[in-house]
């Protein structure tokens, strides 16, 4: 009886958070709702005789794996919700109707076993003298090779993470000596010239006057030259344009924007 | 108290070829801690190369020997027999020249974790001096494994831990492409998104399984099922969860979404591995889980897997009429020969003998058709652009014309896969085809008069395919070339290699298919360990 | 009514036995004259009138021995060689029928290719005109010699071919090409009925043998098979004797050389079809069957078609043709009256042989004077440049209209009697017909010898060279006397007699008989109709608005217009239909086919969204409807 | 064990190996090494072919050599009369396209300089050749069924590449169409053999050993369905024959010559020998529907070709024609129309091959294949226009030219076949020669357009045919004028082994009509 | 109570995949997935009662060591692909199409 009414709760709460998982716009809400269900069922290992279970699913599941969520959430950005505005055409219609029949199948058919009724497992770890020394004698002999297959598994995650998430250093991190060093080499010891912000203009994408009358092509930030000669902001007079327009065809670095959209070109 | 530990018996000889690819693989791992940079790449490729052909070697000296196992290994977790040595020896030879493909310089990114187009990328490849990632070595290694693991996994549970040991490598793998690193990233998340869903599919139908013969062990199973009710619910969902899993694998329709996608995106030895190995790995695994585990189960599943076989032969000929991209259109190949496979796979009524000449067939088939993939893939790396491979097809027109010798090896390939007499990929479709005949005609044969039905599909299918294979070559020598068109790398001895092998594979087995269908042949009579 | 024919000896030796030379010789000098082009250009002539000569020997050796047996001896076999295994073997009959065909084409032959060396003089192609020449021989000869319908179709066939080549000669003129085009086609459907025939024969008897047809046909055996196949061969004698409907190629004919329009349109060639019907008259013509009245229908509706063709020709070679189909409308009625006509039909086929040859030869004579002019509103007066022509030409005329105790008047007359006598209807329609000819022969004299000179300015007729000449007169001569020579006394009946079987009564020639004398009269009638109009009045040198009556003649009574709307406008029509069908519809269904593969792909393909979740729907999607169908299945 | 059939077939592709092998530049040499092979292939086959005993075994000059054990094939060769005379068909018309083709893959250029194709590779056409020859030898060797699938599929792929590579401005569709529509058919026959094989249950493809193997009717028809489409694919025959006009078009006339020639022989051939003999019960079934078929394609295809403005097209259509009176003997069961059939077969590649080569070196002179594009061509180029004319009257079965002999067997054989007991055939028959009409028009209204007439201006400049080309017509002209008025060789090859087919088919010999023509 | 336990992970299985096919963001889909995973787990511990053997626990076990490994392997792709395009929706992964 005592299982049931546990059963009964537990099943209410793990569907309500699971669809909640499913349904809440909030990324870390769902991680959170997930391991609600990861409780619930932890609690429903432990009813129905997995103890050990129950406590690895706290432990690894819960404790490791929801945190390994989390902690991405929060690198990905903990305040990003997702939109429900579906953009894929039918998609949502299809999948409320495949999930849906999907269940009703599952559902049906299982409704239809006729069980016998429950073996239960004192036999078994009475036999195995007792329930961890039977799991373990199981896990370490029967499934002793998969077990040791793991392994692989967990070195192959290791090793990805790795290659995937960590940036070795090739060369040596420039110290701030090497960098001023490097900067009264250069051309430009002294800060470049500011725009022409407040001289004759209001706005930063107006190269400033040198003493000569000239326009201090260096004045102007590229990717702002740039923007202007995109989108067609270049000013009236010629020589400011010309100016603006020099400056953004100089070399500059692409955008990872552009190179993606030139990777898809190619 | 009966609680004496027993210690648990593991087959060391039989095991050792899998043993000496896990164990280089951590070998690997622990070069990547250890050694200088410069050397790693030195020590990973001979370390590769050497444990591929030293398991290839095991394997052989197992064959040789007469040593094939008549019983389940590993406590009943592998089952070293004959049909498993046989995969296990094409998986090898396939990458092994897979990887001499890998070892070519250019396909792999310096730093994964480097954002595309930075500057920090610039900077590792810069100081790359073009070699990439060396620990794509372990994860092949790794790959490989699993996919020794999975067609000979005995019990569902190995077979789920064979199927993530082999995906996860090939998941990461498949994100490390050198050029073009956002198609590549795109297809490393799409096959991982996907095939873990798949994987949840083959756990709960093995989960539905267990509910039913209180056991995943597939020989256990095939008892419960002689012993209890065919028709319970939960071997019929199980089984047909299991199926989802194992077709997404094989990449059968409706599962094969993700094949175009990630065959495109991958590095392109890489797709080569899969394209190969991982294939073959599948189709092994299915055809235990089908024939071994759920043997008694054909009258149920033949039907269902009609309509899939059907479907995925004209699913995969026909979208790849319009493709423009190599790859992809290579990939909606490998689907429909997934197809075509899976006629044989259909062609199991009768007495094990009968199943024999159906599983020399698949056996046969996979070896000649995964060793000319490798060759067009080894092809398809070598035409390049500035910005990587010239994938599109546009890219191609005139080959024939500036590289006759490279676009000949390359329509020949293509015809091998069209299935044209005189290559190896005729006598494989041939046998599938035989097979599924074969089978129809077996009185009491239920599927009798549908077998036919599905071959004549079968060809129907091939007829649509040939035309894209025939569209290429149309385009490498009927067309003239392009004012630009891409250049071609010089090989490097490994490419050459590979293509070398692949071609006199095809044509050899072209000419005199006994060669591979002997083996094949003695593999399959040994039968699956039920 | 029996009529009982010699049975068919075996022959090995002698010059009978070697007949196959008599093909051989003109073969041989098509041959080297072919191959070895240009080398025998200057002596190329010579060697084809040599071969046709040496065949001519032959043909008169062969006679001889022939004469050397008694009557009902003279059928002599001759094996060649094994032709078809099973079915036949290729074989010389050589018979009084036969024998007389041999000499008429290597006699009339031999002449023509003499005069040719003078007509063709000037023509830089000469030499292949003689190959030409001689492939013709050989083929017609091989046509008359076979003792099987393969080897006769095979001659058949082959004249036709060097029909083809010589209308098309002068190949350069389109009219020309055009004109070999339509015999050589015309021919074919004549041919049709000549294939389809065999097939019947073959079919019903398991022979095409003269001989095994003679052994298993009972004579006089009519039923419908026998019937069917003789409309058939008949419908191929209609095609190569120009005899409605298959006429109109004739009139177009006349674009070749002269000589060939002497030697094939008017000697030899076109008389294939009554040798054709001669010869098959004992299996399948028996008198009074309906396939012996069908031919002499055809005759005699040919015979009055020709003539009146004949009468509204200005061209003087169109005139000559129409008559052509007319006089052998005469010789097919009289082939279609059973052997009581064979002999008379053969009989006129010789001596029309002779005197058209010499009136062809003749008019090609005049226009080798006048510049290659035919229209004779642009000759008159040429009686006096050229009086051999004119001499010749005109015993050919009287010949032809039948002149008493000239040759034409014992054949024409034997057939119409013997018409009058068996069909009368048709046997009037012929005496009508001898007054047409009378007319239309006369006009032509008249146009052309008589009169005032209408020539073209640049037009200095003169006489032919001797080489033409020479023949004319040997010609001529043999159309004054032959006919008599033949008919009186039945000399001709009795040698045919072996070949074709003998009449039941045996004819008589009557001087004073009525059709004869009717006949008289009206030619009579004809030439003073013709010369009232042509030679009393001056004949106007443009061709002036006739009645329809003369335009339906010149038109070829409308014959091409025929043929053209009921043939080849709908073939026409037909061809762009199928030619449109074929590449719209059965090429469109498969071009279709691809392109719809092509556009489902197309489509499909966009089922490939990109998405990751849309492919997360289909392996969901897919995976219920598996479950589904296992669940099904399974309780199924 | 005779190992004629091996070294004939070794023999072209050793060639073809030597001359992909030599050394750039070395053009002028390819071409000569592939005509000594070829020519030596001549020789061979005619030493042989003297050994050939009409009386004697059915199969001769048998080989057999274990292939595929696993799948009980073997390489199992021999030849038949019918496959004897296919045979030397090929060898004869390959050295002759080889002399043919001598400039065609050198850039090809026309009269006034133009040039109408690019230089191409010349050694690989030539090895494609080569091995066209092999694999033609090969698929009428073949006594093993599988291997003459191996064959029947792989000669497309040579002729592809000859189409594709060399051929004219719509190649590459033309080249695609050819294949796809080929092995379509192929594929489907495939079924077949692999039926044949699993219902035959006799473990092995040999021939001999699998007439009569398959008894129920049903069965067979559908193995039959599975090989005649094929065939008739291949023949082609109406309505599946609209590969064959593109191909042919396209194609260098020296390829169109084996495509026409002997590639499509394998049809009619595979018919005779393969639909017959291995499935009697459903060939008698299927008669009717396939002499309709064959008889539209006899009218069909003449009707169409009238239409043509292209000569190879118009060309590729009188050889659907063609191959209508071919599938109508073959079907006609009787022993008259078979070996006719058979011998029609022969027939029609020396005499399509003489027009298809005659029309290429007219084409070769323009760089047009439209026949509006000539005219008059007779008086600059006489020998041409000889030659051209005698090709296209054997094109219309003039008798006393080869194609007569077998077109009448055919025919007559025909109507006069009661293996039906109805008048359908008769019938047939009839209608079928309505064709010899239409064969007259469509051969002379060609013949006339580019031959007669004024002459055309861009035709003055014609040279007139050189010793070459002179080489490459005459010995088919000498052929096809030999064989016309002697075809007993021929015949007498082809009839025992046509008498062996019909036993096979259990066709009543009484109701063959008997011929007493000795 | 076996049928309750497996219609509760029926449903939640059924609940994980329809996330997976609705959620555009990688982690919240790849949460689903695991979601699904543990109903798995919920079936096999049912059965391992329900059949009377500790198989089903143990597989459970080993599900969990998988599904750490994966989620390692799986987050690492999607932290790439989130630095290179500073999203982490699936649906912006559509480069690779038809």
């Amino acid at each position: 009886m005592g299982e049931t009414i546990t059963f009964w709760v537990l099943a209410v709460v793990s569907v309500g958070a699971a669809l909640g998982m499913v349904f809440n716009r909030k990324a870390v809400y769902s991680a959170l709702m997930l391991g609600a269900v990861m409780l619930c069922l932890a609690v429903l290992y432990a009813v129905q005789d997995a103890p050990f279970l129950a406590a690895v699913q706290i432990i690894v599941y819960t404790g490791a794996i929801m945190m390994l969520f989390l902690f991405v959430l929060m690198l990905v950005g903990v305040d990003s919700s997702d939109s429900f505005v579906e953009t894929i055409k039918g998609q949502r219609f299809w999948a409320f109707l495949a999930a849906l029949g999907f269940v009703v199948l599952i559902v049906a058919a299982l409704g239809n076993v006729v069980f016998a009724p429950q073996v239960g497992l004192t036999a078994v770890t009475e036999q195995g003298g007792g329930y961890i020394r039977s799991i373990a004698t199981e896990l370490f002999t029967r499934y002793v090779f998969a077990f040791e297959i793991t392994s692989a598994l967990l070195i192959t995650a290791a090793l990805g993470a790795m290659v995937l998430a960590h940036r070795e250093r090739l060369t040596e991190k420039p110290t701030q000596k090497d960098l001023s060093r490097a900067r009264f080499r250069g051309d430009h010891p002294s800060p470049l010239p500011g725009p022409g912000t407040y001289a004759r203009n209001n706005a930063v994408d107006m190269p400033a006057r040198l003493p000569d009358g000239s326009a201090a092509e260096s004045s102007v930030n590229r990717y702002i030259a740039r923007y202007d000669v995109e989108h067609g902001r270049l000013p009236q007079d010629p020589e400011l344009a010309e100016a603006i327009r020099h400056t953004a065809e100089e070399n500059v670095p692409q955008t990872e924007a552009e190179q993606s959209s030139n990777e898809v070109t190619k | 108290m009966n609680g004496d530990f027993q210690a648990p018996t593991i087959e060391y000889g039989t095991l050792a070829p899998l043993l000496v690819v896990f164990g280089a693989a951590i070998i690997g791992v622990l070069v990547e801690a250890f050694a200088p940079r410069y050397l790693r790449k030195p020590i990973h490729v001979p370390l590769t190369l050497l444990s591929l052909a030293g398991a290839f070697a095991l394997v052989l000296v197992q064959v040789m020997g007469g040593q094939v196992p008549t019983t389940a290994s590993a406590m009943g977790a592998l089952a070293v027999d004959g049909p498993s040595l046989f995969i296990w020896g094409v998986i090898l030879v396939l990458s092994f020249v897979c990887v001499l493909l890998i070892n070519d310089e250019g396909h792999f990114v310096a730093s994964a974790a480097a954002v595309p187009g930075s500057a920090d990328e610039e900077e590792a490849e810069a100081h790359s001096g073009g070699v990439g990632h060396t620990e794509v070595y372990p994860l092949v290694l790794f790959a490989v494994g699993g996919m020794l693991l999975f067609p000979a996994s005995h019990d569902l549970l190995m077979m789920f831990v064979a199927l993530e040991v082999m995906s996860l490598p090939l998941y990461l793998l498949c994100g490390l492409a050198r050029r073009r690193r956002l198609l590549s990233q795109e297809a490393s998340m799409k096959y991982f998104l996907l095939g873990a869903f798949s994987s949840a599919f083959f756990l709960y139908g093995t989960a539905m399984i267990y509910g039913f013969a209180g056991t995943v062990s597939l020989p256990g199973i095939n008892r419960a099922m002689a012993a209890g009710n065919t028709l319970d619910p939960l071997l019929l969902i199980g089984f047909s969860l299991l199926g989802v899993g194992l077709l997404f694998k094989i990449g059968a329709a409706p599962f094969q979404a993700w094949k175009p996608d990630v065959y495109q995106g991958a590095p392109t030895p890489i797709t080569a591995l899969m394209a190969s190995g991982t294939l073959v790995a599948a189709f092994g695994a299915v055809l235990r889980v089908f024939w071994v585990g759920l043997g008694n189960l054909d009258w149920n599943w033949r039907p269902v897997i009609w309509v899939v076989a059907a479907l995925t032969m004209i699913v995969g000929s026909i979208l790849a009429i319009t493709q423009t991209e190599i790859k992809r259109m290579l990939a909606y190949s490998s689907i429909a020969h997934a197809g075509f496979l899976l006629v044989g796979v259909m062609a199991t009524y009768g007495s094990a003998e009968r199943n024999a000449d159906s599983l020399k067939a698949i056996l046969f088939y996979l070896a000649v058709y995964g060793v000319t993939t490798v060759g067009a893939f080894a092809v398809v790396t070598l035409i390049r652009d500035p910005g990587g491979e010239a994938g599109h097809l546009s890219r191609w027109a005139g080959l024939g014309k500036r590289a006759p010798l490279l676009a000949g090896v390359f329509a020949f390939f293509l015809l091998a896969f069209a299935g044209i007499p005189l290559t190896s990929g005729f006598f494989g479709k041939y046998a599938v085809f035989a097979a599924a005949l074969d089978s129809g005609t077996q009185p009491g044969d239920s599927m009798g008069g549908w077998m036919a039905g599905l071959v004549v599909v079968g060809v129907v299918a091939s007829a649509i395919a040939a035309f894209f294979y025939v569209r290429v070559i149309v385009l490498m020598f009927f067309s003239d070339p392009a004012a630009d068109g891409p250049a071609i790398a010089v090989p490097s001895m490994g490419t050459v290699a590979v293509i070398a092998v692949s071609l006199l594979v095809t044509v050899g087995v072209g000419l005199y298919p006994e060669s591979v269908l002997g083996i094949a042949n003695q593999a399959a009579s040994s039968l699956f360990i039920r | 009514m029996e009529s009982q024919l010699a049975e068919i000896a075996q022959h090995t030796g002698g010059v009978i036995g070697n007949a196959w030379l008599m093909i051989a010789f003109p073969l041989v000098g098509a041959f080297i004259l072919l191959v070895f082009n240009r080398f025998t250009n200057r002596w190329g002539h010579l060697l084809g009138v040599a071969m046709s000569l040496a065949s001519f020997v032959v043909a008169v050796l062969a006679f001889v021995e022939l004469l050397g047996f008694g009557p009902e001896e003279r059928r002599r076999a001759v094996h060649l060689y094994e032709f078809i295994p099973g079915m036949v073997d290729m074989g010389l009959l050589i018979d009084p029928l036969s024998i007389s065909f041999a000499l008429l084409i290597t006699g009339v032959g031999s002449l023509i290719h003499i005069y040719s060396i003078g007509y063709m003089s000037h023509d830089e192609h000469r030499r292949r005109f003689f190959s030409y020449l001689n492939l013709f021989v050989a083929a017609m000869l091989l046509l008359v010699l076979a003792d099987n319908y393969v080897g006769l179709f095979i001659g058949w066939e082959g004249v036709g071919l060097a029909s083809y080549l010589l209308i098309g000669f002068w190949q350069f003129k389109p009219s020309a090409a055009t004109a070999a085009k339509k015999a050589f086609v015309v021919n074919r459907v004549g041919d049709f009925g000549l294939l389809v025939g065999m097939f019947v024969i073959w079919t019903t008897f398991g022979t095409l043998t003269f001989k095994g047809l003679g052994e298993q046909i009972a004579p006089g055996t009519q039923n419908g098979t026998m019937l069917a196949i003789g409309l058939l061969l008949l419908l191929g004698a209609c095609g190569k004797s120009a005899q409605l409907p298959l006429q109109s190629w004739l009139l177009d004919a006349m674009e070749g050389p002269t000589p060939v329009s002497a030697l094939i349109h008017a000697a030899t060639m076109v008389t294939a079809g009554v040798y054709l019907v001669v010869r098959s008259g004992a299996f399948f013509f028996p008198e009074g069957s309906g396939a012996a009245l069908a031919v002499a229908i055809v005759g005699a509706v040919t015979l009055l078609a020709g003539a009146i063709i004949g009468c509204a020709k200005d061209d003087i070679k169109k005139g000559l043709a129409g008559s052509t189909m007319s006089q052998i409308g005469y010789m097919m009625l009289g082939a279609g009256l059973g052997p009581a006509g064979y002999a008379f039909a053969i009989g006129h086929l010789i001596t029309h042989g002779f005197f058209k040859a010499d009136m062809f030869l003749g008019a090609g004579s005049v226009m080798h004077g006048m510049n290659d002019e035919v229209d004779m509103r642009k000759y008159g007066a040429l009686r006096k440049v050229m009086p051999i022509t004119f001499v010749t030409f005109f015993i050919g005329y009287l010949a032809i209209i039948g002149f008493p105790l000239l040759s034409g008047y014992f054949t024409k007359d034997g057939i119409i009697e013997t018409a009058v006598h068996h069909q009368p209807i048709l046997g009037w329609l012929a005496v009508l017909g001898a007054g047409i000819t009378g007319f239309y022969m006369s006009r032509m004299i008249f146009m052309t010898f008589f009169g005032e000179k209408r020539w073209a300015d640049d037009a200095h007729p003169h006489e032919s060279p001797l080489v033409m000449t020479v023949p004319l007169m040997i010609l001529s001569l043999g159309s004054i006397f032959l006919g008599g020579y033949l008919i009186l006394s039945n000399r001709l009946l009795d040698w045919l007699t072996p070949a074709v079987g003998a009449p039941a009564e045996r004819p008589e020639f009557h001087f004073t008989s009525v059709p004869g004398l009717a006949t008289l009269a009206l030619v009579a009638v004809g030439a003073i109709i013709a010369w009232m109009k042509y030679g009393r009045v001056p004949v106007p040198a443009v061709q002036p608005r006739g009645s329809f009556l003369t335009t339906f003649a010149r038109r070829d009574l409308y014959g091409d217009a025929l043929n053209e709307s009921l043939f080849m406008r709908p073939g026409q029509w037909l061809t762009r239909l199928a030619v449109f069908f074929d590449n719209r519809g059965i090429d469109g269904v498969v071009n279709g086919l691809a392109a719809g593969i092509g556009g489902s792909s197309g489509r499909l393909r966009r089922i490939q969204t990109g998405f990751a979740r849309t492919y997360a729907l289909s392996i969901l999607i897919g995976a219920a409807l598996l479950t589904g169908a296992l669940l099904f299945v399974g309780n199924i | 064990m005779s190992p004629w059939l091996p070294i004939l077939m070794a023999v072209p592709v050793v060639g073809a190996i030597v001359v992909a092998l030599l050394p750039k530049g070395s053009d002028k040499l390819a071409k000569q090494v592939t005509l000594l092979v070829s020519l030596l292939v001549l020789v061979l086959t005619g030493v042989m072919a003297a050994g050939f005993d009409p009386s004697g075994d059915r199969f001769q000059f048998v080989a057999e050599y274990n292939w595929i054990p696993s799948f009980g094939v073997k390489f199992g060769v021999g030849v038949d009369g019918v496959a004897l005379v296919l045979i030397a068909l090929s060898v004869v018309l390959v050295p002759l396209v080889v002399l043919a083709s001598w400039h065609d893959a050198d850039g090809v250029k026309t009269a006034d300089g133009t040039l109408i194709t690019p230089k191409r590779s010349v050694k690989t056409y030539f090895a494609l050749l080569l091995v066209l020859e092999t694999m033609m030898i090969g698929v009428f060797a073949a006594t093993d069924i599988f291997l003459f699938y191996v064959f029947f599929e792989a000669m497309l792929i040579p002729m592809y590449f000859m189409i594709g590579s060399y051929g004219g401005a719509q190649r590459s569709y033309a080249a695609v169409k050819f294949l796809l529509y080929s092995l379509f058919g192929g594929l489907l026959m495939l079924v077949a053999v692999i039926g044949l094989y699993v219902v035959a249950g006799k473990q092995t493809f040999m021939f001999p050993e699998l007439v009569g193997a398959i008894q129920d009717p049903t069965m067979q028809k559908w193995l039959f369905g599975g090989f005649f489409i094929a065939f008739a694919i291949k023949a082609p025959l109406w309505p599946v024959h609209t590969w064959l006009p593109d191909a042919a078009a396209q194609a260098p006339a020296g390829a169109a010559v084996l495509l026409v020639g002997v590639l499509d022989k394998v049809g009619t051939f595979g018919m005779l020998r393969f639909c017959l003999e291995l499935f009697p019960d459903a060939a008698k079934a299927f008669t009717m529907p396939i002499v309709v078929l064959a008889v539209i394609s006899i009218v069909y295809g003449a009707i169409v070709a009238i239409g043509q403005t292209d000569m190879k097209r118009l060309i590729a259509y009188t050889s659907i024609s063609h191959f209508g009176f071919i599938v109508l003997g073959v079907f006609a069961m009787s022993s008259v129309a078979q070996s006719g059939a058979a011998l029609y077969m022969v027939n029609h590649g020396f005499a399509t091959g003489a027009l298809f080569l005659a029309a290429g070196f007219l084409i070769a002179r323009r760089g047009s294949p439209y026949i509006g594009d000539y005219g008059g061509v007779q008086k600059v180029a006489p020998v041409l226009a000889g030659f051209f004319l005698i090709a296209g009257l054997a094109g219309l079965s003039l008798p006393g030219l080869s194609s007569f002999v077998s077109e009448f067997m055919v025919m007559i054989g025909t109507y006069s076949s009661q293996a039906h007991g109805s008048g359908a055939l008769t019938v047939a028959a009839i209608i079928s020669a309505v064709a010899v009409i239409l064969a007259a028009v469509y051969i002379l209204w060609m013949v006339q357009r580019t031959m007669n007439g004024p002459t055309a201006e861009p035709v003055k400049a014609f040279k007139d045919l050189s010793a070459r080309e002179v080489w490459v017509l005459a010995p088919l002209v000498a052929l096809i004028i030999g064989f016309g008025f002697f075809p007993k060789p021929l015949l007498d090859v082809i009839n025992p082994s046509v008498q062996q087919t019909l036993t096979n088919v259990q066709v009543p010999t009484s109701t063959i009509a008997e011929g007493t023509g000795q | 109570m076996t049928t309750h336990y497996l219609v509760l992970s029926g449903l939640l299985f059924a609940i994980g995949a329809m996330g997976v096919l609705i959620r555009r963001n990688a982690i919240v889909v790849f949460m689903c997935v695991e979601l699904m995973l543990n109903a798995c787990n919920l079936a096999f511990v049912t059965f391992s009662r329900q059949v009377g053997n500790l198989e089903g626990q143990i597989i459970a076990f080993f599900v969990m060591v998988v599904a750490a490994a994966e989620v390692v392997v799986g987050l690492a792709i999607i932290v790439t692909i989130f630095r290179t395009r500073r999203s982490a929706s699936v649906d912006d992964a559509n480069l690779l199409k038809y």
